[in-house]
């Protein structure tokens, strides 16, 4: 069941302090960014973040990390020539960080999503990032054993997405969030615009509905979070 | 993680049963929460979509790739493109969506349907279930999805009678015939009753929970079992 | 780059003895006809065939087995009520089985084109189908090591494709085609229309032509494969 | 697997050279067969579809999930939804594919990509990369697509200067930086010359087979650097 929402607060209530959020986006493009600016309103807090990036600038994610909601950073490329707030809170130790190549963090979280316990991928084999991981030789290739990554929530990005949670992307905006979706316990996706049952064409649907809980629907939403009204108590499982 | 309710104490109902495959389709419709996905399984778990109450919301998976899958297709509706997992020609929802195998798979392993509704040979207390192969040294294996199908649902849904053809009982201390899935099994729905099993029983390992009675009593029905049942 | 034929000989030349072939189709759907009943015009023997059935009837796979070119069979399901080709062979032991798990089947297509060496998978768990395979327990739960099944040849059917190779598919009958185009060497489409670059949406292209290496184009191919030419000389590479 | 011409003979071009960065793309590009599959790295790489053959059928993918990538885009053709894996806005050529980051990385992995073009700090005559961290304590690590790439070719060619600033030589016996992966490159383009190295070069482990050279002889070559070169 997927429940649509035009106030931001709403649509993140529930995300618990210490849950482990899975935030799509490569660079802006599927960066749900009022999904962002309502979490940190939220107020929660001691969270671990799973996403390619590690923020830019001071808003979205940096945002996030600057009001100190922060505990952990997965990602695989943290450092970027406008970083400087992930820069200043992991030269600080007051940030911790691991560091996953990017088809691994995908892969990882799709495997979360598929239900394998563990998979045996060539990646990484020889390099730092591999150290102290199981390895094995396969038909005469060293692969490393990796781990699922499982989100408790997912806040993605989406082009537009129909009552049954049906989501459809936008050229290379599609890029995580389809994966993530797979990955979390709850699904969040802020989308462009919503459209009646039926008018995706059910060849094209990217994400199947049952990976989608919630849809904010950013057409209907206010332009500013803080306009919103307060979150009401709906439960997110974790 | 399940998402079935749990009756408060058993029913033994005395007025009807033991039901048909329809009635018992309906009892098990009737338990489905709304809103939930749902695999129905080849042959009389299929019956159980003729249940469901208009505006449940349920969906439907079929795990040859789509959901929100519509009732079967009659007359010029026959698409021989469009088929559930038993290859019986189906009909589509608005809303649906079709994907490959892969993802097909991957959603059932990774524990994003609700409910999976299964027949089987036999259920142990345990959960353990028997549903893809009798044993039998001549016969020709042949899987398919049942393993699958087994560990895919939060809620695993068994409907069988709950006697065979000889007298002997299906729900079982343990299973004798090759297993399809380890402990998987959370409610067993029969002719003679419904069960919970494994880690949905209540109370001792290895003892069943009785949650209704058709057409006989739980005493008179363990008196034709292996398996310690225990009321509510 | 992506080859488009009109001759069913011609898309499924070179198809050495002793390949391991992927046959797409659960059930008729998605079935490659013209391109098995091409297999079998070619000559090709000593095949180990991978689907998820074997063969129906008279036609198709099961005149592929009764044509004595099949080694070894692994799919999910070949007991049905009229695989009585299959059923044969098998008692009369000329016929190898490996009986796969449907889903372990398409997961192990998917290993193999997305370069996992194995993965801990949950499906068949304390069953016969998983005795002698190495186990794990992971996070409390117990997890059978699946291998990659790669394939030299995958013959798939799709409905429509481009020059480029794109496909796209119809309905249920999209089931094993994209993961098998992923898992082979040489991947084999027969299409029921071939369609002008840049007709089919870039957004709802299932498996991207970089998986496809020759299209059949069924709207201009000869009705009976005994009506079309001889071979070229094309190699597969195996 | 390599589908990459390899010449007979070697060639020291003593008529141009050392090359500056577009003539190098420009025999990268040369090199690259047509209707390849192929993957351009962030930098300096990128420069090679400006060198690609008019009717090259060359096709550009890009890890963030686009094959059938068109050049950058400018004025009115800049699209924030897509982008390359700098994060450049790009265009869409027809007969473009979009798909997700899984199946992105699963068709590098896989080795469905031709060829794929990377910098490099150190290339190691056994194939060795390094290109992602300088091993520097107080940098931050950040390894995006880099091992993935490494990993993700039928051919993976390095584009490098052959010298470091200090003068060192970035064709090395052993890579002293962190690797990015092991015995991964096949071909080394530089401003000096083009190598093979790994299983692509000819001869011992170890040796380093010179293609071209430009502006320098192998012996010149030679006397710069601690690797041994081997002319074909």
């Amino acid at each position: 069941m997927t429940t649509i929402h035009s106030d931001p607060l709403e649509a993140v209530a529930g995300i618990a302090d210490g849950a482990t959020v899975l935030v799509g986006g490569f660079g802006m493009a599927g960066m749900p960014v009022t999904l962002i600016d309502a979490l940190i309103a939220s107020g929660a807090s001691d969270l671990t973040v799973v996403s390619n990036n590690a923020g830019n600038g001071d808003t979205g994610l940096a945002a996030l990390l600057a009001a100190g909601r922060v505990r952990k950073v997965v990602c695989s490329f943290p450092r970027q020539a406008d970083s400087y707030v992930f820069d200043g809170l992991y030269r600080s130790g007051d940030l911790e960080l691991e560091v996953v190549p990017q088809g691994n963090l995908a892969e990882r979280m799709r495997a979360a999503g598929a239900g394998i316990g563990a998979f045996f991928c060539p990646t990484g084999v020889g390099t730092p990032l591999a150290e102290g991981k199981e390895t094995r030789e396969i038909d005469g290739r060293t692969y490393v054993l990796e781990y699922p990554i499982k989100g408790d929530v997912a806040l993605i990005g989406a082009e537009a997405g129909d009552a049954m949670g049906n989501l459809v992307y936008r050229k290379t905006a599609r890029n995580f969030g389809p994966v993530m979706a797979t990955a979390a316990t709850t699904t969040i996706a802020e989308v462009r615009r919503v459209v009646a049952v039926g008018d995706l064409d059910p060849e094209a649907v990217v994400t199947p509905g049952i990976f989608v809980d919630r849809i904010l629907d950013l057409s209907a939403a206010p332009a500013d979070v803080a306009d919103a009204e307060s979150p009401t108590s709906q439960e997110v499982s974790a | 993680m399940s998402a079935l309710a749990v009756p408060t104490t058993t029913t033994e109902h005395t007025d009807r049963g033991p039901l048909d495959k329809h009635e018992l389709a309906a009892v098990i419709a009737r338990d489905i929460p709304a809103g939930a996905y749902v695999n129905l399984g080849i042959g009389q778990p299929t019956l159980v979509a003729d249940h469901l109450p208009q505006g449940s919301g349920v969906v439907l998976h079929t795990e040859n790739g789509m959901l929100n899958m519509g009732p079967a297709a009659t007359g010029d509706d026959i698409d021989p493109d469009l088929t559930n997992a038993g290859k019986v020609p189906v009909t589509e929802l608005p809303g649906a969506a079709y994907f490959h195998h892969a993802d097909s798979f991957a959603m059932m392993r990774g524990g994003h349907l609700d409910v999976c509704v299964l027949g089987a040979y036999q259920v142990a207390a345990s959960g353990d279930l028997a549903n893809w192969h009798t044993g039998a040294p001549d016969a020709i294996p042949a899987v398919g999805g049942a393993m699958d199908l087994a560990i895919g649902a939060k809620d695993v849904l068994v409907m069988m009678t709950l006697f065979a053809k000889d007298g002997s009982s299906k729900l079982v201390p343990a299973c004798t015939y090759p297993l399809t899935g380890v402990g998987c099994v959370s409610r067993v729905y029969t002719d003679f009753g419904v069960f919970a099993v494994g880690s949905s029983a209540e109370g001792d390992p290895g003892v069943v929970s009785v949650l209704e009675t058709y057409g006989a009593s739980v005493d008179e029905l363990s008196a034709r079992m292996d398996v310690e049942l225990r009321p509510l």
